[in-house]
């Protein structure tokens, strides 16, 4: 599909009843915010700059295994994130860095966790695909194409079994929505009514392959249908819209306890992790979505609403740059792991 | 002293620790309304009300994962396997998850969590439906392994498996839950990692567990009638594993004999020879023994099925064998 | 649901494009013969006696392990196997009995694989849940819920890629759609166009489950919708239109080459199996459905057509018990299998 | 004599096959326009085209019942998983079907399939992405399970795997993808059931598999310095496996030491372990020893993983102690 399809409406997909992120929500008034906007604007940068070092310290060699990054998805990480509360739960897959931090992680603990040192967010057991914090409810960082599905409709359990008006949001790849976990998850969420939140992060490849070959859909959304589950779409290039319509979804979801499946367009610049050249993309097709950069876009949108001048944003991008090169200074400082912790926690007392 | 079934004494295990503590859940497939297919849970619904005990879809590995991620936030689940073979697809929430958040995590998440169920052959259902599953979870890092072969270990390790904050593979058995036995009425636990001589004998050890030990016991009986006195020890948890009650018997005994429900092949009992053979060498009068299935899928017909599994017929020879008596 | 609701066209469901199974087709014809209607009558009642007979060979303890019968559901077992040619696969679980019998394999054989006798069709290696014809392209008879479903699409793929065009009939339990595999199943079946017919036999409950209880839609048919499949719902208390239903499908499939998900409403009188009193169902349920029974109603088609008197419709009934009688008998005289047969078939040459 | 990669040796064997067998299909994830995920399957898309080279969803236990069903009607998948890790989602497909489909079905129906993919750490994947499986599945009657250490053998043994009328394990490594060795340009194939020396010695047996028959080979080199000659034997396929070559091997040396990437609990190598001690007792002059990992999940960090996997400064005290050389 072109990008043109992705805005919302031309889905024909959300059911009546469901949010239309139309800006008349509360969120309204914040994404009218200069300050937030700003807000919003560098932590969008800090994020991709984060990530550029991130390749940059995996390419010196710096830390080794798998690396996925988000570069070019920060819109629907950032988006979602300014809709919670911080007694939210969060659960993701394995490029869960940037996100680990929207959820409130240092990023310089995401970082020694890359770089397997003590003080990392797992101590160095977890890694690039195992960022955790019980502290700020991100319960990870998951390896397992679709295994986190699951786990997300265990934590709405809890959260209705404990009578909380609480939400998890669980973000998966659209590849992952060929998973028989992610439909059995789905299954339990509807039938029990659990505040899950299931946001496929739809940049319509599963590594080098364009969900289109692996599935029988036009749209992901759709596999909400088999379980008559509250669904619709988003186009995650967009940190705005994403934000707004994410609001209205999760605060109604506080009311009905309702599950949710967001189909959240948006497309990553990189390769699947650092080894893929990426060669099965057009550079056209490559083009088609930059033009649409979430980073770009809220720019142009600040400095048509005299909000900022190239100057200003300019200004906030080095800021990001400055912080991820702390945090990348940080880690280096970091001891590894003391040998004995190899037999530490693999049983609870 | 009351006399209850093996199935009566883990219902009242769950029903005690669930009247305990709040947090803990029962969820599987036909807990609730249908009191359990093998009638386990019978009267938790109506105690505890639907919120804490949960028929679920046919989806073992989504809720086997659901248990997994309540257990993460603070919820003490106990997921019910209706038997083990239908586990094997709840295997990557197990292994993958449950088994390593702890340690993935650097320590931050536990996963206090029992999965429980009926475990290796009944009686005449084939293939699919007669598998153990112990040889394969005693293998992964983060699992404790438990099981039972009367009504009073049942409940006292059931119990205790529940206020573990590990997960707990709980094995039990289709051909026990009719079993009867004395249960103590006053509450009391048995803690994991020891196991129980069921029987003392200096001439050989037979270590079995689960409907094993009856079988070993059966065999010890026929043989004292030879003078032939046999000792029979259950390590009753197989992760952690009591080792030094069995070398501490192989010690005394110098002979042994392993019988399992399991193959000549990695399982349980292959590890606890290797073991004893590796820390008791100079001990050893015999080779280590192990009686096992025949390492065939289990068919159906009655008189195939008998040849497979373990019997007194197959066991009592290879006794002798390690007392060179034949 | 009430029965009423069960009648198509009602449910709202089948796709524009898909058949009607509205009597115009080939299949009508077959369905206005009398000779044809007499003998599927006749089958009907042989299967229902059949099962009974069966029952009560457990009942005096003639063999053990699980017994699963198909009473109540004989009109979709033989209403789709009149909808097949005998080259067609079919697969299904672990209550499976006249579905064997109805793909060809000889109901002795089938009573023989019940008692464990060598000359069973597993050659009592398998038992009531694991009736098998290579011959006859029955393809089991298998013990795990939703496990069959991902074989049928390894069988549809292979009809494909051999280029034939055969279709294989799946059958699953309606409480096996909460099944991660057949989701997955579902999903590449298509996504690559394969030739599989998954019938649901929908008799509303999983043991003691109400699929209410453990499903948040109101028609299984839904699960379709997840894969674009084209999908339908058939009244299967009613042979007949069955019949013609499945075989308008079937030859649309043969066309197409594409999947389908049917959903077909039925009702099982007896406990899920022997051990199961079945007491979670109403006297008022079960009087509602047993009026729709398809031998009752198709017998009193045939007497409103003067096909059929009650004394011959009695005859044809009589035939039926008599052969499950012979095919027992038969059984009983067989032997057991050789101990040495422990040891064979484990690995093949 | 060329020299390939193991990659380019499992890609000729496979190639070789397809050529031969029409009925013989490739799928997995990645495996064909991305010309797999390790590029194992790189050039046979082109070769056989899309029907024949198929990528699949991220379904493994959808596509392992996939090839399951499809070996039952006459063809022969070859299925990959990308992991093994991820194989234990299939884990029902394999055990539950694919082994016990010949045996349920009376002998009717054989499933002639090969699952095929890396098994065992790679570096820093941590603990989901490390694992290994032939402990487990050398446990199920109805599978083989075959592994090699070199590309000759992957390539001879690959081929036979895909001949076979049997489920298959094909268990592979992403570390020795890149390694390079001879394989003779004429076609040839190696039997299942048939183990290698890969080195004479006559003071102690090392028995090894996969990427640990290097690690043994390096161990023995450094012990050949001090004058000690280690025999490195490799079964090569643990099921079948060919006891005999073990056998002879503890009657030559009377010391045995097994090392493996598994763990210290029910393995391979604590049933061979049991077998040598059950069959060889009056031969050893020493205890069977293992070296495994660490039992604990797979840590990220490189000090940790390093600590945790069997390393020549953890297996050389080893091979001394049952020399008695401490
Ligand atoms: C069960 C399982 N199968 C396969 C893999 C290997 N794998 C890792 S990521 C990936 C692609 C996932 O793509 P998608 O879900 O779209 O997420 P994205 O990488 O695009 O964010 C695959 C096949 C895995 N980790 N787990
Ligand atoms: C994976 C798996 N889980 C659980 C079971 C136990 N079990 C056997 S039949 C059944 C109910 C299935 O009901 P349904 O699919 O509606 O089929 P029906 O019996 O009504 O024909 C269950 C839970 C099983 N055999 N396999
Ligand atoms: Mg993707
Ligand atoms: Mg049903």
């Amino acid at each position: 599909m072109s990008p043109k399809d992705h805005v919302l409406g031309k889905t024909g997909a959300p059911k009546s009843e469901l949010p239309k992120g139309n800006g008349k929500s509360s969120a309204a008034k914040n994404s009218q915010d200069k300050a937030w906007l700003l807000n919003v604007y560098e932590e969008m940068c800090y994020f991709r700059r984060f990530e550029e070092r991130v390749l940059q310290a995996y390419t010196k060699q710096k830390f080794a295994g798998f690396c996925h990054v988000h570069i070019g998805q920060e819109g629907l990480c950032v988006g979602v994130q300014r809709a919670l509360r911080p007694t939210d739960y969060m659960i993701t897959g394995y490029r869960s860095h940037t996100q680990a931090i929207a959820k409130g992680i240092a990023g310089r603990e995401v970082f020694a966790e890359l770089f397997g040192k003590a003080t990392g967010c797992a101590k160095g057991n977890g890694g690039s695909m195992h960022m955790f914090s019980k502290e700020k409810r991100f319960l990870g960082g998951h390896g397992i194409v679709g295994g986190q599905v699951p786990l997300a409709s265990g934590v709405g359990f809890a959260i209705k079994y404990e009578k909380k008006d609480d939400i998890i949001v669980c973000y998966l790849g659209d590849a992952a929505v060929n998973q028989g976990q992610f439909h059995e998850a789905l299954n339990m969420a509807a039938t029990w009514n659990l505040p899950c939140l299931f946001i496929i992060e739809n940049n319509r490849y599963g590594m080098g392959t364009d969900i289109k070959r692996t599935t029988s859909i036009d749209h992901l959304w759709k596999r909400a249908l088999a379980f008559d589950m509250d669904h619709g779409q988003v186009d995650a290039m967009n940190v705005v819209k994403t934000y707004e319509f994410v609001s209205d979804v999760v605060e109604n979801m506080r009311k009905t306890n309702r599950p949710y499946l967001l189909d959240a367009i948006c497309y990553r610049y990189k390769g699947h992790s650092v080894s893929d050249p990426g060669l099965y993309r057009s550079k056209e097709e490559m083009a088609q979505w930059m033009v649409k950069d979430p980073i770009i876009q809220l720019g142009e949108h600040l400095k048509k609403s005299k909000f900022a001048t190239d100057e200003e944003l300019k200004a906030l991008d080095t800021k990001g740059k400055e912080r991820a090169r702390a945090d990348e200074d940080w880690a280096d400082e970091q001891p590894p792991p003391p040998d004995e912790q190899v037999w530490q926690n693999v049983y609870a007392d | 002293m009351a006399v209850l079934t093996y199935r009566e004494a883990l219902g009242r295990a769950m029903a005690e620790e669930m009247a305990r503590d709040p947090k803990i859940f029962l969820m599987g497939e036909e807990v609730a309304e249908y009191n359990g297919a093998y009638k386990v849970s019978k009267g938790l619904l109506d105690k505890f009300g639907p919120e804490r005990v949960i028929d679920s879809p046919i989806s073992e590995g989504g809720f086997a994962g659901l248990g997994v991620g309540a257990a993460m936030v603070g919820l003490r689940p106990i997921i019910e396997m209706m038997t083990w073979n239908f586990g094997i697809q709840g295997f990557d929430q197990i292994i993958n998850h449950a088994a390593k958040m702890l340690y993935m995590s650097g320590g931050q998440f536990t996963v206090p969590i029992v999965f429980r169920g009926p475990n290796g052959a009944a009686h005449m259902l084939a293939a699919q439906h007669s598998q153990t599953v112990e040889g394969m979870l005693t293998q992964v890092p983060g699992l404790k392994v438990v099981t039972s072969c009367n009504p009073a270990d049942g409940y006292g390790l059931l119990k205790s498996s529940i206020r573990d904050n590990n997960p707990v593979i709980f094995l039990e058995s289709e051909m026990m839950y009719a079993m009867k036995g004395e249960v103590d009425d006053a509450e009391h636990l048995i803690p994991l990692g020891v196991g129980s001589i069921k029987r003392e004998g200096q001439h050989v050890t037979l270590i079995a567990w689960t409907k094993m030990v009856a079988r070993a016991m059966a065999c010890a009986e026929q043989l004292a009638q030879e003078g032939i006195e046999c000792e029979v020890i259950d390590p009753r948890t197989l992760r952690p594993l009591d080792e030094e009650m069995i070398f501490n018997s192989v010690r005394k005994t110098h002979r042994v004999v392993i019988i399992e429900e399991a193959y000549q092949a990695a399982s349980v009992g292959s590890f606890i020879a290797e073991q004893i053979q590796r820390v008791c060498f100079d001990e050893l009068d015999a080779p280590v023994m192990r009686v096992a299935n025949e390492f065939v899928p289990m068919p159906y017909a009655e008189n195939l099925e008998h040849r497979v599994l373990p019997e007194p017929e197959r066991i009592i020879p290879v006794i002798k064998q390690v007392l060179y008596m034949d």
